[in-house]
């Protein structure tokens, strides 16, 4: 692989741009490798970008049933911020943070980190009480955060109606500056060219249909429509589509509903807003993307799906929240939306564990909130694998906190999915 | 998406609440074993097809209806109530009642 | 009596407002204030012996299915749901007379006279601004006279009773009553309309 | 200076002229122009600069398709960016400006992107801007903004209106061409209920200004006419021009906009500026057509370069020539018509260059009779010119090697027509989840199989015969109506005569890029609006991004506002021969939502700003107002917060509230409360059931406190339920869970207990609540009331009694929320306002005071009281000291996941006072901790829920929820940190109840 830099960039225009390699290798699949990871979205890639850099374990095959990148990672709102109020949640996101912070230089790969803000505003005193209890979590964790009254808001976020006519005023935020966006596809690509770099195999188009179990009934590899693949272990990170893989694996039932949220964008513009701004009364976050589109996205169509696609209720729900919140986006178009299926787990955080069978080992449960966590999750999900055991970052994402009563439940929503 | 409901007829989603999968089978109420119960709480099948399923019509009836719903296309199959008026009575079937489409 | 204030009193003002037509405004809206509002409900083997009361004592002739209303004297009778009626009536003393008859054996009376606030609505624009917030389909065809419909406007839940062609009367929480009314009559801006006073 | 007005034709009214307004110069039209058209008019050829090179760009097309035109319409609120100036209706006044260039679109200083052109390639960003820190982005992400983005937004508010409406039919018919008129009319004639809805002005999609092609012996045109007066006079047809079917979803649910008043320079009073409409349906009739197709080659994209059946319709439209002198390239016989009529309008055209060897002989006929120069099995290999086009470069070509001679021949031209074939427009038929099939005939690809109930027609079908689209559209909407239940008569068969110059549909050479075989490697453009090259197309595809969907999110093909609209097929193409694969093996990218780009204000309609969410208000909100509350959103209702005074801030408000409250009376508005009414011979073992504690033993005239558990055991919510006959109950809920509350218990008893007789029905609505409270509330309410003895034998403590107060039915219940001697006055929801008017008139005798929502706050934290903050959700009955309130005799919601281990251990946070040793006031959403200073707190014990001056012990205190409760650490230092606010602050630990313990107040 060639290191990329303006250099290179430079040297290959001199000679028409023929002499790239691939980002990453296309190899067919060998019939035995050490880990095989399920799922070529952000969390698997990473996985097994970390279990060949952390753990010196390179003979790893990722599996993707599509095209790489094509699942949530590829169709998500890009925000990351790690400001989450409960411990478990907020020590294991801002470790992801901290591996988004350098991760361009990581992977030799920019992904456009950007840590522009991510905004979070508060319509009423008892939404300031809970943005409150949340950042002095964060800060006492020694995240960032910070308080905005509304006049620091309406600074921050020029164009944002903070009237007091307003249906739902702004009184303020909470911030959290190191938060922002980063360019989805290239998350998805990075990893994988620095984990084929290290000689993992990424095998697109590749479904897996099935597990193989020895003879004392471990998972030792997966059937695939590309043929039977072993390895002595099988790390899943498929996110919506977690309950059908695991069901080929005699796996029932899961904590897990898939369902269906849709995202949006504008036509490009000019820029226009600066920041991530939540609106969580009503649903909606809106950031512009570096091409100039504005990113924004709602509440999930609230119903199992796993259609990639939505409704118009929603449709019509966001852009009148976003013109409501923005006034001077009303002329503004809507270019295109579309839907991603998540793996909405029963309390709203994550599932990286060893099991639930001998063998295999599940990363899952992410609801939307998954593509901040892509480098955390796959460096827990590798230090999980490689070593049997779950780092502290994700000792307590288990699966059978369910049933222990130890759920992780941010939103205090309880076992309802549609609800986080 | 359009939902049948068994007493005002085709009306659009977003009337409705989603209810959740309707095969879950629920324990009796002195069941007292926690485990029955987590499995009920918190355990589902999650199909990637067809799907047997709880909606309220809280934007008009606020009947519970289960219906059939693919979930991966979002055909709408048939839809019935649930509860105590769930098998409809003799006068009630003679009526014309919207034929929910396969 | 002085003590009751409807909910719209002070919204629902008498005037023309809008755009001004040549035919005149496209619509009227006028509150409606009825007595009573008494929801009904039967148990699923008591549904003909409460019909059998409701019909006697409204002198009516009980709609078989839900979506249907009748109309007596003594007031409109919708059914609503299975077994459930909504009663609306300008008699203060049906409530008493039909409690007495209906014992909890039979079904439940639930008093919602001042739960909900009644528009009527009527004029040759009526169901173009009802569609506006309605997702039904209001073509005489497909929901005749006579027909009952729950559903929601602007988000706010409604009863919706098509009188005649052009006239439907609503029936909204009484809480939210004043915003349907601004999201109706702002509905009907382009049509035109008039307000006359409470019914 | 290229294009001009010719002196007769087209479909504009030249008596009337239209003043307008591009880059601040005055420009003329007429009624009918398009912005486009207008200013091709007045030979202007420079629209705008391209994305990312800021290469000069003029008019590519006549229509939504449009990559190149994109401006700026009007100004300040109403500004619209990224405006096709070839679907904008020319209005007097109209106001328009380029974008994306600076200082002017002329002199462009970012046209320097172009020198760095080699370097900016697809993908470029991924590989650079990652030095020399971790940080640089930011720096570098600055400027790439700036240069990203075309237009720019408006800063002001858009002073327009937006509807909404809904609209259901049998048979929607999308596209009014030749198909869609035919489909109307047949399910039309069938009695169906149609809406015919086409994006233009004006129906007839194709045939609009068509004179020489007849149908039924009439000239096209005519037919149209004929066509639409009929379909006018079907009652049960609408025709809706101007509106745009942007999105197909599930059930045959589609949105449409129609553009109601973007002709205008503003709407009428009153008037929306675009209307959505939902459509609902029983069958839909796909009749989109399709859109023309660029071929690939050096300089493609200058200005003057366009689409050939765009350059036809200019002139038939709205009589334009598009340039002095044109030259065309085609691989089909399509654009020859473009050149016959073209010529026939008087403009020259210099060459027709088509790379294959023969044409049928009425083609060739038709063109040579005209004298125009014919150069099959020629190819154009470049275009030149600064910002207008100069000449075109040929080349012989060799249709059976595909190979470029090398021999070029330059010819001077201010315009290039170019037809590579039709794309049929699938976009609505793929959103409806037909996979589209590749039809090798016309090299494109056409809807696949239905999912929904659509059928496709026309062009947009792959039929680019006039014939076969009106027959099939006929046939189409014959079938759609009988899908809907409408029998149809016979289809009627359509005589259609062509001009000699129109040719056969089916002679397409698949050309998509031509290569000098030697000479300069311009630049040619797959994505003019992107400005990806097929350079870029082959740079992934050495990079391996092979998939489409990899090639367009690497190259961004296809993702620019058109959507890829003239691009995707030649960008998979040039892949499918990168790759040296079969086109339908490399397939489409996903078509989504919506079809062109749509307003958000149309989507958003009326119910945004102030009316995103209605206001629910209680039946004394008038009177709140009045008296000069504050009011709080409390989730759609509106509470007072404080009845402030004046001078008189929040906090000197709620404490002298509260201090009435508890020295005198007060009484606050308590009607957001749920209220559910819950009736039937079983009501009280369902109540039994789904509360926590007892409810068997609750006597008819008595309350009671339920707690209620969520299925997993955690607490759901609280209220009173009264019981106030043998089968019959009110039931209160929080404000916030009113409705999660009557959704839990009609579940219940739809899916758990069918056979309960029990019937749930809110009645929120109906009650008005007042609770009056403190030691002189009995005084007060006896005062008013006289047909009740208030006294504790009269009305005992839980006690509810019907009553009269005045002439106003009131329920009293004698319940303390306050810890006061205080009851609960109900009345129908019309009497709220007297009532409340009443007691504030009685009440003047004992100095009452009505309180807010904070008060009320500060009363019920003082007596350990739980409310919203405390039941977030995660905490159970035990974490808040209320256990005992769970019953161990009986089966109840809840209680099987309550008991397990992890929810009952010692050291989860419970619930604990918490009083400010220094005075300072506490917040809430501060954290207690053991450290004791700021820069050292440690870690988080819990945190501080609810907080309050407490007038009662004049103290800061607060209710928190704390690791192992009160009891474990009330001899523990701990101090509330709250780094968010700066602060840190010693606190003491107690029970959670501050005031009055034994509750002997409230029993008096
Ligand atoms: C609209 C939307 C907006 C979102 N916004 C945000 C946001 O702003 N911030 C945030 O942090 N998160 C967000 N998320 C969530 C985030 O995108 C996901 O949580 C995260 O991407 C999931 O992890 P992943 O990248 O590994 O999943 P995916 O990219 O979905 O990867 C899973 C992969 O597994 C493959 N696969 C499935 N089954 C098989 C099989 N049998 N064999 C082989 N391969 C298989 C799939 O094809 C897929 O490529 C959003 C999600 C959506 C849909
Ligand atoms: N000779 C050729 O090669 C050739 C090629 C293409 C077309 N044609 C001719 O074009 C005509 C095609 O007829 P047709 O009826 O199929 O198509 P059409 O192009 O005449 O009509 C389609 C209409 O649908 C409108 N439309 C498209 N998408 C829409 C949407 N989402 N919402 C609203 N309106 C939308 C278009 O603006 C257009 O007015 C025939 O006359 C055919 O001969 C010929
Ligand atoms: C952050 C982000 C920005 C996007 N910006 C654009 C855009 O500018 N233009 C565009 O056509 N699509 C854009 N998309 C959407 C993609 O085209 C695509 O719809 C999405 O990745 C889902 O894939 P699918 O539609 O192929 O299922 C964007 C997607 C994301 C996640
Ligand atoms: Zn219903």
């Amino acid at each position: 692989m060639g290191h990329y830099s303006v250099f290179s960039l430079v040297k290959n225009a001199m000679t028409g741009h023929r002499n790239w390699q691939r980002a990453w290798r296309s190899p067919d699949p060998k019939p035995k490798y050490d880990v095989i990871i399920v799922g070529g979205g952000g969390h698997g890639l990473a996985t097994a970008y970390y279990l060949a850099k952390e753990h010196g374990i390179t003979n790893v095959a990722v599996i993707e049933k599509g095209w790489l990148g094509g699942g949530n990672v590829g169709r998500n709102t890009t925000i990351v911020r790690s400001n989450y109020m409960l411990p478990a949640n907020t020590r294991f996101y801002e470790w992801s943070m901290k591996l988004w912070e350098g991760l361009s230089q990581d992977l030799n790969y920019n992904v456009m980190f950007s840590s522009r803000g991510v905004l979070n505003l508060a319509h009423t005193p008892a939404q300031i009480d809970a943005y409150a209890r949340r950042g002095n979590s964060m800060r006492l964790q020694g995240v960032d955060a910070e308080l905005l009254d509304r006049d620091q808001v309406a600074r921050m976020v020029p164009g944002l109606d903070v009237s007091e006519a307003a249906r739902f005023p702004v009184i303020g935020g909470l911030c959290q500056p190191r938060g922002g966006t980063a360019r989805h596809d290239a998350v998805a690509w990075g990893y994988a060219r620095g984990a084929s770099d290290r000689g993992v195999d990424i095998i697109e188009q590749c479904e897996t249909t099935g597990f193989l179990f020895d003879d004392q009934g471990r998972v030792s590899g997966v059937k695939t429509t590309r043929g039977d693949i072993r390895a002595a272990k099988v790390g899943v990170a498929v996110a919506g589509n977690t309950s059908n893989v695991l069901r080929t694996a005699g796996v029932e039932r899961l904590p897990i509903e898939s369902h269906v949220l849709q995202a949006f964008v504008s036509e490009p513009l000019k820029p226009l807003i600066d920041t991530v701004v939540t609106f969580g009364a009503g649903h909606l976050y809106i950031s512009q993307s570096d091409k100039g589109g504005l990113v924004f996205g709602g509440d999930i169509d609230g119903y199992n799906s796993y259609a990639q696609r939505g409704n118009l209720p929603i449709v019509e729900h966001v852009a009148a929240m976003a013109v409501a919140m923005f006034p001077n986006l009303s002329r503004l178009r809507l270019l295109r939306h579309w839907g991603g299926i998540m793996d909405m787990s029963m309390d709203g955080s994550p599932i990286i564990t060893t099991g639930p069978l001998e063998g295999l080992y599940l990363n899952a449960g992410w609801c939307y909130g998954g593509f901040k966590a892509t480098p955390a999750s796959g460096w827990c999900f590798a230090w999980t694998i490689a070593k049997d055991q779950p780092h502290a970052l994700n000792a307590d994402f288990t699966l059978e906190r369910f049933h222990q009563g130890r759920t992780i439940d941010e939103r205090g929503a309880g076992p309802q999915p549609r609800l986080h | 998406m359009r939902i049948p409901c068994p007493t005002c007829g085709e009306r659009d989603v977003g009337e409705f609440t989603y209810g959740g999968d309707a095969t879950v089978a629920r324990p009796a109420m002195d069941e007292t074993d926690p485990a029955v119960w987590n499995r009920f709480v918190y355990d589902r099948e999650n199909p990637r097809g067809a799907h047997l399923e709880f909606w309220q019509h809280t934007g008009g009836c606020r009947a519970w209806i289960k219906l059939q719903r693919n979930v991966l296309t979002h055909e709408v199959g048939a839809s019935e109530l649930v509860g105590p008026w769930s098998k409809p009575s003799e006068k009630d079937a003679q009526t014309k009642r919207q034929e929910p489409v396969e | 009596m002085s003590s009751l204030v409807y909910a719209l009193a002070e919204t629902a003002r008498p005037g023309i407002y809008g755009a001004s037509r040549a035919e005149g405004p496209g619509l009227e809206v006028t509150e409606l204030r009825p007595v009573t509002m008494l929801q009904l409900d039967a148990w699923p083997d008591t549904k003909e012996t409460l019909e059998a009361i409701l019909g006697d004592q409204l002198k009516l002739e009980v709609p078989v299915t839900p979506g249907q209303a009748n109309v007596s004297p003594e007031g409109t009778l919708m059914v609503i749901a299975p077994g459930r009626y909504l009663l609306v009536s300008d008699s203060g003393d049906i409530t008493r007379s039909l409690s007495e008859n209906i014992a909890v054996e039979i079904g439940v009376l639930t008093d919602l006279s001042h739960a909900r606030a009644g528009i009527r609505i009527s004029g040759r624009n009526a169901a173009d601004v009802l569609l506006k917030g309605v997702a039904i389909d209001l073509d005489i065809r497909s929901f005749p006279s006579g027909s009952v419909a729950q559903s929601s406007f602007h988000h706010v839940g409604l009863t919706l009773h098509r009188k005649d062609e052009t006239t439907f009367d609503l029936f909204v929480f009484r809480g939210f009553a004043v915003s349907f009314w601004k999201a109706l009559t702002d509905a009907a801006l382009e049509y035109g309309y008039e307000v006359t006073s409470p019914a | 200076m290229s294009g001009y007005r010719l002196k007769s034709g087209g479909l504009v009214d030249r008596s009337k002229r239209l003043n307008f307004t591009f880059d601040g110069k005055r420009y003329g039209g007429f009624a009918g122009d398009t912005l486009a058209s207008a200013l091709l008019a007045n030979g202007v050829s420079l629209f705008g600069r391209s994305f990312k090179y800021h290469r000069p760009r003029g008019v590519y097309s006549a229509g939504p398709e449009e990559p190149n035109a994109l401006v700026t319409l009007r100004n300040a609120g109403r500004s619209e960016p990224n405006t096709k100036a070839t679907v904008v209706e020319l209005y007097e006044g109209l106001e328009a400006h380029s974008q994306n260039r600076w200082p002017n679109l002329q002199y462009d200083l970012l046209s320097i992107n172009q020198i760095g052109g080699p370097m900016l390639v697809a993908g470029f960003y991924y590989k650079t801007f990652m030095g020399p820190t971790r940080k640089a982005w930011m720096l570098y992400e600055h400027f790439i903004r700036k240069a990203a983005g075309l237009g720019a937004a408006s800063k002001e508010a858009d002073p327009d209106r937006y509807e909404k409406s809904n609209l259901f039919c049998d048979v929607l018919v999308v596209g009014a061409g030749p198909a869609g008129l035919a489909a109307a009319l047949a399910a039309g004639r069938a009695g169906a209920r149609v809406v015919l809805a086409d994006e233009n002005a004006q129906a007839g999609g194709a045939l609009l200004g068509e004179k020489e092609e007849t149908i039924d012996s009439l000239p096209a045109q005519d037919w149209v006419a004929q066509s639409l007066a009929e379909l006018a006079a079907l009652p049960d047809v609408s025709i809706m021009p101007r509106t745009t079917v942007y999105g197909y979803y599930d059930h045959n649910v589609l949105g449409a906009v129609e553009r109601v008043a973007d002709h205008f320079a503003t709407p009428n009073a009153h008037q929306a500026r675009q209307k959505h409409w939902t459509i609902r349906c029983a069958s839909v009739v796909l009749a989109t057509g399709a859109i023309e197709r660029p071929i690939v080659f050096d300089g493609n994209d200058k200005p003057g370069v366009m689409l050939a059946d765009s350059a036809r319709r200019f002139a038939l439209r709205q009589g334009i020539a598009v340039g002095r002198k044109v030259v065309v390239f085609t691989n089909n016989d399509s654009a020859y018509r473009s050149a016959v009529d073209l010529k026939d309008a008087g403009v020259e055209i210099a060459a027709i260059v088509d790379p294959r060897g023969d044409l049928s002989s009425p083609l060739k006929g038709a063109v040579q009779t005209r004298g125009i120069r014919l150069l099959t099995a020629h190819v154009v290999t470049g275009a030149k010119g600064g910002n207008a086009l100069k000449t075109v470069e040929i080349a012989p070509f060799n249709p059976e090697s595909q190979t470029v001679g090398e021999s070029r021949e330059w010819i001077a031209a201010d315009s290039l027509a170019v037809s590579g074939g039709w794309t049929p427009t699938i976009h609505l038929a793929s959103q409806a989840g037909g996979k589209p099939v590749f039809n090798a005939e016309i090299a494109s690809f056409v809807p696949g199989e239905a999912l929904q109930n659509w059928r496709a027609a026309g062009a947009c079908k792959g039929d680019l015969a006039l014939k076969d689209c009106l027959s099939a559209g006929a046939n189409a909407g014959a079938l759609a109506a009988k899908d809907a239940g409408f029998a149809s008569g016979t289809t009627p068969a359509f005589d259609v005569t062509l001009p000699a110059h129109a040719g056969s549909g089916g002679s397409l050479y698949p050309l998509w890029e031509v290569t000098r075989p030697k000479g300069p490697k311009g630049k040619k453009f797959v994505d003019l609006q992107h400005d990806v090259t097929a350079q870029d197309v082959r740079l992934a595809q050495c990079e391996g991004f092979e998939s489409v969907e990899h090639l367009k999110r690497y190259t961004t093909l296809g993702m620019a506002a058109d959507q890829g609209k003239t691009s995707n097929v030649n960008g998979l193409a040039l892949m499918a021969a990168a790759l040296e694969r079969s086109i339908p093996e490399v397939g489409t990218t996903r078509f989504r939502p919506p079809y062109t780009p749509v307003a958000l204000g149309a989507l958003a309609g009326r119910e945004t700003g102030f009316h995103i969410s209605p206001v629910r208000r209680t039946p004394m909100h008038d009177l709140h107002v009045k008296a000069g509350a504050d009011m709080l959103t409390a989730g759609q209702w509106m509470r007072p917060q404080v009845y402030r005074k004046s001078g008189e801030d929040v906090f000197d408000a709620y404490v002298r509230e509260a201090r009435r409250v508890r020295e005198g009376v007060g009484m606050v508005d308590v009607s957001t409360l749920g209220k559910i009414d819950v009736q039937g011979p079983d009501a009280q073992e369902f109540l039994n059931r789904v509360y926590s504690n007892g409810f068997k033993t609750l006597a008819v005239g008595k309350a009671r406190y339920g707690l209620m558990l969520r299925e997993d055991g955690c607490l759901f919510d609280d209220g009173t339920t009264w019981r106030l006959g043998e089968t019959r109950y009110l039931m209160t809920t929080t404000t916030a869970n009113a409705a999660g509350v009557l959704s839990h218990l009609e579940f219940l008893l739809a899916t758990v207990w069918p056979e309960m007789r029990v019937q749930v029905t809110s009645v929120t609505e109906q009650w008005a609540g007042i609770a009056v409270a403190g030691p002189k509330s009995r005084a007060l309410l006896q005062s008013v009331i006289e047909d009740l003895d208030l006294s504790n034998e009269g009305v005992p403590f839980m006690g509810v009694c019907p009553a009269t107060l005045d002439d106003i039915p009131v329920l009293v219940a004698r319940l303390s929320f306050s810890g006061e001697l205080a009851y609960e006055v109900y009345a129908g929801s019309n009497y709220g306002a007297a009532l409340w008017e009443k007691l504030m008139l009685a009440g003047e005798a004992y100095d009452l005071v009505p309180y807010g929502t904070e008060a009320l706050g500060t009363l019920r934290i003082e007596k350990g009281h739980v409310a919203g903050p405390e039941l977030d959700g995660r905490t159970t009955a035990r974490d808040l000291g209320l256990g005992g309130m769970t019953s161990r005799k009986k089966h109840y919601i809840g209680r099987p996941l309550m008991e397990r281990e992890a929810l009952n251990e010692d050291n989860r946070q419970r619930l604990v006072g918490v009083i400010s040793s220094n005075g300072t006031p506490l917040r809430a959403g501060s954290h207690l901790v053991e450290g004791k200073t700021a820069e050292q707190p440690g870690r988080s014990l819990g945190h501080v829920s609810s907080t309050t001056y407490s007038p009662a012990i004049d103290k800061f205190i607060a209710l928190a929820l704390l690791e192992g409760g009160w009891e474990e650490n009330k001899d523990r230092r701990l101090f509330a940190a709250d780094p968010l606010r700066g602060g840190h602050d010693p606190v003491e630990v107690v029970s959670p109840c501050f005031f009055d313990k034994d509750g002997s107040r409230m029993h008096v």
